[in-house]
């Protein structure tokens, strides 16, 4: 799988990042290096949600923090708003951070167990301004009522005296104070049970439509991100497998992994036939040595030689679909 | 969705000052080796203004009004030692001692091992490994050892060299105490979060890493003066802390070693308070932790 | 596992460097003069002899060069002469190994064989009375000192019942039992902390290794109490005592300096102390490091026992 | 799964009430759980965290540690109760009739010993296998278990295996002295999606095999979905519904049921479904609420449900049990949701909000 390639980027002047050839490594000692994430490229328009899926270990989280450049990527381009922000400065990335926001897995974690609600959402002002006390509070409360916490009950509090669907709230709260045209979810939901999964969701995209933000939504769970996404990316082991629109993508899965992957979901309803022969062990290769060729073929039953001889390439299914595969599950052209 | 976060209306418990709050979660033996702390600390600093406390260093049976080894008694409450010398009056002058020696090394290991500690394990890289490595080197002497070498190389030994050399001594534990926990701290998502929204390394490290520090050095600290207390008593018991006559627990139960088989009570004393002090330290720390610990594990 | 062993062992040379460099440094810097222990403050009058003494002893030569001369003798062995006595130090630190090495070793031994049982009592009952009786006693302990602790033992046991001399020390060589006799109560003495805070370490190890998941599995598997405690929790707990063993002999090593000097024990210890007092400077020099190799080599072996005990090490490249 | 065998249960658990005393107050973990389990059955227990199902399966198995802990009700297995049973009778249940899988298989193996020594030390103890019986005996387990290479992973430590690799063996070790009782407790919680359907599918395969009686705990509803005979809701430490799986799904009648089906994404539904998120949030198990307690959050509340708690009776269908005054579908529930909805109650208003999908308006109150 996996490949590289580009068939699947746009072009036009509502594309707000453009990722290419991303590429992130990490020493683990004895001077070899995990290869997270190898040489992926991939869009967004402004407005839109990115959903970005895939298992444990794929590159996923690497990747949303690579944008905003925690850690700096190994190589490859993000081009924010026509600026690639490999080339900037650490103090001129620092500059752009209002524009680009995250939110974290954790949600009680994220939080400074030290400080107060009214401290932690205030903290972005205090960098940027404005500087003025009244005016910071006006915009703190503004912000906690928008995420749905009452700011006069919340301000004094410090967060272990909230539940983890509160944090992840006021977490929000502080990532749009300041106004961010990009937000990156890094599986803000997967720490959270079902009923507060689904205020969360909501609550995102509520906002999104109220500031009209654009969001990478990273996660493991795929109904979370067909709900929540108007594009998504498949990942495997550092490499994109498919790009396509939610509702096309889960109908018409055209990479063997994402069929794989959707085969596995668990699903709410009993009538739904279960695969009952997948018992034996399909385990991820290690991110140390990835198989060559196509990254996913140790675990596909349609691999055959041209598999571990060459990396697929992206192509088209269709305007709005693409999958980078050898033998595709759906026709494609060229 | 749940605004559902009504402003609880605080609890009876919570209208209590915080201080009786405080003390009311302790056990009764946690309470009593407070209390004996605030005496101690209490009789060193005001020791000039206590009436009836004698001059310690005034030796009785020179002058004509006193004999040595002398039982308790109302002029003398613990007795006299083999220079017939008030036990009582030596042991709370004693008591500077041992407590300007902790509070130095509690002072500058807080101060300076938190703070190196801090910034390099929040800035890992080279600096991390430069400043570890000459942690690691000076913890690679045992502590008396060290102690008794450089003390021995200085020549003068007065409460202000003792209490500055165990001082500078402390600094390298509590380095790396805060910078095992500053590791751990810059990789919480706080932190992260911190850095994404601009703030500066330098707010990062003030605002978000120390504040989370400090707690667990300050626990640290409670057991850490009881260790130096120790250590101080080891020190004057061989004869190489503060010159006499100025008067030190280590130094007293050493004086009276050599008449414990005519009076043991001038070495009980000393010992007793030195035991009672370094206990009541050790007793209130692990509360501190214990206390720190609870309330970590309820997050 | 073998490039474990090698980063282990370059560490181990380098920090062996750094603190004889340090204690060099320490000798020669502070405040002092070495001249002052060699020749009586009178006789410094004689600028002509002060010189020959000083050129006899290479004092005159830079810092570094002296560092290397005597970096280059030690690692011969050679720690240089007493400057009180003549002899070598080397010779004089390994005649006294005997007497501080047993009072280690049976200290040590004595205290885990005594502290681990408790331990394991403690943590298997936590919250329990008897936790708490042993847990105040280790706290209470933990604040004995080994001067007061020896000189309780020396009137109780000594100048009241009798039972072992005050002071001395009977070679091995010489009577087993003599050996015994005089090596119980300086052992003893140092024994206290040490028992307090191996207890409170396989306690507070114990009680957290009995909360993981393994233990109720171990447990859902009906396993025996006493099969689970000794063959699946004392395990990871024995590697923090491995370590707090090690880091421990530091403080021990400090120990036995008092105890030996209590005592009247003729160790390593007691001879730093008097050499200490007498200016000895090589002595102190020699001593100081000696010990703090010690130290040093102890850690690292610290170290490598993790290499067996832990697979998750072993295994790690 | 096998059919109902008749005769008495396997399992029968009657007013199971588990407590944990802490400084704050008691926490009232399980409140009072009834129910029961046929030999070769499946039983699902569904509920978010803090709703009692882990604790629940523990008191069963007389696993939660702890002088704080207090249990009381009966847990008759194989007709004798359990719960007063002594730890040494208890340990001939354990493993050979009564085992469990834990949620982590990271942190349920030992990380210091050899998968060998952890899948036959209970073996050996309760069959008296010698080393050779024993080693066999791992082998044929860890073939069963589908691990590949048995005999060389009979050497290796926990940390050499990855996760799905751990969990087989997790459950090697729970089959080892054939059970006739298996709790599974969150299984596949810790695992990526497609192991984890792996895993499910080898759980439930030994199930029909060894015809063992199986409680499957989860907070996820698609787990227990085709693959469980009966399932069982709980909500704050009561069961709130329980029915046989399939008739459960075709016809949820608690709201709570009903709410938490609502408030999960599916990938069968189309993209930016508006969610009907549960409002408020779980109550607090120290002083739970009198009367129903999912009656400050559920849409159909009236004043029965504040101040009567329902008890869990048998509907129409005797096989569904329910506790609710007004269940979902009935008039009552209708009349009561107009009201609510009129009196611009939250929780009402939140779901008629999200029965229209083009709404995207808050639902904050």
């Amino acid at each position: 799988m996996a490949g590289t390639g580009k068939a699947h980027l746009r072009t036009g002047e509502d594309v707000l990042v453009s990722v290419e050839d991303l590429v992130v490594e990490f020493p683990c000692g004895r001077g070899r290096t995990v290869k997270a994430v190898s040489g992926i490229s991939f869009d967004i328009r402004s407005g839109e949600t990115l959903g970005l899926v895939g298992e444990s270990g794929c590159g996923k989280s690497t990747t949303g923090r690579a944008i905003i450049q925690l850690p700096r990527p190994t190589s490859g381009s993000v081009v924010f708003r026509g600026v690639d922000l490999a080339d900037l400065s650490d103090e001129e990335i620092r500059q752009r951070r209002t524009h680009i926001q995250m939110i974290f897995q954790d949600p009680i974690s994220s939080l400074n167990p030290r400080r107060t609600v009214g401290e932690i959402v205030a903290e972005p002002l205090r960098v940027w301004g404005p500087s003025d006390a009244d005016e910071q509070k006006a915009i703190v409360d503004r912000m906690l009522d928008a995420v749905g916490v009452d700011p006069d009950a919340a301000r004094d509090k410090r967060p272990h005296e909230f539940s983890g669907g509160q944090c992840q709230r006021i977490s929000i709260a502080r990532s749009l104070v300041v106004g961010p045209d990009l937000l990156i979810c890094d599986e803000p939901v997967s720490a959270l049970d079902v009923s507060v999964q689904a205020q969360i969701l909501n609550l995102l995209e509520d906002l999104k439509a109220e500031y009209g933000l654009t969001m990478v939504f990273i996660a493991h769970d795929l109904a979370v991100v067909k709900n929540i996404s108007d594009r998504v990316a498949v990942m495997y082991l550092g490499k994109l497998c498919e790009v396509a629109g939610p509702d096309t993508l889960y109908a018409e899965a055209a990479h063997p992994y994402t069929d794989l992957l959707l085969g596995s979901v668990p699903k709410p309803d009993p009538t739904v036939e279960i695969d009952e022969s997948l018992v034996d062990d399909g385990e991820l290769p290690s991110p140390i040595n990835p198989p060559s060729g196509c990254r996913f073929r140790t675990r596909c039953d349609r691999a055959t030689d041209v598999c571990s001889a060459e990396e697929p390439k992206m192509r088209a299914v269709d305007d709005e679909h693409f999958v980078a595969c050898h033998h595709p599950l759906v026709a494609v052209a060229g | 969705m749940d605004t559902a976060l009504d402003p609880a209306a605080p609890t009876e418990a919570a209208r209590r000052p915080w201080i009786r709050r405080f003390v009311s979660k302790m056990p009764w033996t946690t309470r009593f080796c407070a209390s004996w702390l605030i005496v101690i600390v209490g009789a060193a600093v005001f020791a000039d203004l206590i009436p009836g406390l004698a001059d310690p260093n005034y030796q009785g049976f020179l002058f004509g009004d006193g004999a040595t080894n002398e039982s308790p008694s109302l002029t003398h409450f613990l007795g006299t030692d083999n220079n017939s010398r008030d036990i009582l009056a030596r042991i709370v002058y004693g008591a500077r001692v041992s407590l300007t020696v902790a509070l130095a090394a509690v002072f500058m290991g807080v101060v300076f091992g938190g703070f190196f500690g801090s910034l390099v394990g929040f800035v890992r890289g080279r600096t991390d490994s430069a400043v570890m490595a000459v942690v690691d080197v000076i913890l690679a002497f045992p502590g008396l050892v060290l102690l008794l070498t450089v003390v021995t190389l200085l020549g003068r030994r007065d409460l202000v060299v003792i209490a500055t050399v165990i001082g500078f001594l402390s600094i390298p534990p509590y380095t790396r105490v805060a910078r095992a926990n500053a590791l751990s701290i810059s990789r919480r998502e706080f932190v992260t979060a911190a850095r994404a929204i601009g703030t500066r390394k330098r707010s990062i490290l003030f605002r978000e890493v120390i504040p989370n520090v400090l707690p667990t050095l300050l626990a640290y600290a409670m057991v850490n003066a009881a260790v130096i207390i120790l250590l101080e008593g080891a020190l004057a018991f061989l004869g190489l802390s503060v010159e006499p006559p100025t008067s030190s627990w280590g130094t007293m139960v050493n004086a009276a070693r050599v008449d414990l088989q005519i009076n043991v009570w001038p070495a009980i004393w000393p010992s007793l308070a030195l035991v009672f002090t370094v206990y009541s330290l050790n007793n209130v720390g692990d509360w501190l932790r214990r206390l720190r610990s609870v309330r970590s594990a309820a997050l | 596992m073998g490039s474990f062993i090698a980063t282990r062992l370059v560490r181990l040379v380098a920090t062996l460097l750094a603190v004889s460099f340090l204690t060099f440094l320490l000798v020669n810097l502070l405040p002092g003069d070495a001249i002052n222990a060699l020749i009586p403050i009178e006789a410094q009058q004689d600028q002509e002899y002060v010189a020959q003494v000083r050129a006899e002893w290479g004092l005159d030569d830079p810092m570094l060069v002296r560092y290397g001369k005597w970096l280059g003798d030690a690692v011969r062995g050679d720690l240089g002469d007493s400057i009180v006595t003549s002899r070598a130090v080397s010779s004089e630190i390994a005649h006294r190994i005997p007497v501080t090495g047993e009072l280690m070793i049976v200290t040590v031994i004595f205290s885990v064989l005594l502290a681990v049982p408790l331990g394991v009592m403690s943590a298997y009952r936590e919250g329990s009375r008897l936790d708490q009786f042993i847990s105040g006693g280790a706290q209470f302990a933990l604040s004995v000192p080994g001067f007061v602790a020896g000189l309780l033992f020396i009137y109780v046991f000594a100048m009241k019942l009798g039972w072992f001399p005050a002071t001395g020390w009977t070679r091995i060589s010489n009577s087993i039992s003599g050996n015994l006799m005089t090596v119980t109560l300086p052992a003893l003495s140092l024994s206290v902390i040490e028992v307090a805070v191996y207890t409170r370490v396989v306690r507070s190890d114990l009680v957290t290794t009995l909360k993981e998941d393994y233990i109720l599995s171990a447990r859902s598997k009906g396993l025996r109490d006493g099969f689970i405690l000794f063959r699946h929790a004392l395990r990871p707990s024995s590697l923090t005592l491995i370590t707090v063993v090690g880091l421990n002999i530091g403080l021990l090593l400090g120990g036995t300096v008092v105890v030996e000097f209590l005592f009247a024990l003729p160790g390593l210890g007691k001879r730093l102390l008097d050499a200490i007092f007498q200016r000895d400077f090589m002595m102190v020099q020699g001593i100081t490091v000696f010990v703090a190799m010690v130290y040093v080599v102890v850690n690292t072996l610290v170290d490598l026992v993790y290499l067996v005990v832990d697979p998750r090490i072993r295994k790690a490249d | 799964m096998a059919d109902n065998v008749a005769g008495s249960p396997l399992l029968e658990v009657d007013d199971l009430r588990t407590t944990f005393t802490i400084p704050a107050g008691d926490v009232k973990a399980v409140r009072g759980v009834s129910f029961s389990l046929e030999q070769g059955r499946t039983l699902g227990i569904v509920g978010e965290s803090g709703s009692g199902k882990t604790v629940l399966a523990r008191s069963i198995m007389r696993l939660n540690l702890g002088s704080n802990v207090t249990t009381t009700g009966t847990a008759a297995f194989n007709g004798s109760d359990v719960l007063t049973r002594s730890p040494g009778e208890m340990r001939e249940l354990w493993g050979t009739e009564m085992a469990m899988v834990f949620q982590d298989p990271m942190t349920s193996l030992n990380p210091l010993v050899r998968v060998q020594r952890q899948v036959t030390e209970h073996l050996c103890r309760h069959l008296n296998l010698n080393r050779a019986e024993a080693r066999q005996a791992a082998v044929d387990l860890l073939r069963e278990v589908r691990i590949p290479d048995p005999e060389t992973r009979l050497r290796s430590f926990p940390h050499e295996l990855s996760g799905g690799m751990r969990q087989r063996v997790c459950i090697a070790v729970a089959l080892a002295c054939e059970p006739s009782l298996l709790f599974a407790d969150e299984p596949t919680t810790a695992l990526d999606v497609t192991v984890q359907h792996q895993i499910l599918n080898l759980l439930s395969r030994e199930q029909t095999d060894r015809e063992m009686a199986m409680v499957l705990v989860t907070h996820d509803l698609g787990v227990v979905a085709g693959r469980t005979d009966d399932t069982m809701v709980m909500y704050a430490g009561t069961v709130v519904e329980h029915a046989p799986t399939a008739s459960l799904f075709a016809d949820m009648r608690h709201p709570y049921s009903e709410a938490l089906m609502r408030s999960i994404p599916r990938t069968s539904l189309p993209s930016h479904t508006r969610l009907a998120a549960i409002t408020g949030r779980p109550p607090d198990l120290i002083d739970p609420p009198s009367g129903c307690a999912f009656s400050p959050r559920c849409p159909y509340v009236q004043d029965q449900c504040v101040n009567e708690e329902p008890p869990l009776v048998e509907t129409d269908d005797p096989a569904h049990r329910l506790a609710c005054w007004t269940p979902v579908g009935s008039p009552e529930a209708r009349a009561a949701f107009e009201k609510n909805l009129a009196a611009g109650l939250q929780q009402a208003v939140a779901v008629d909000i999200s029965a229209a999908p083009s709404s995207t308006g808050g639902v904050d109150g």
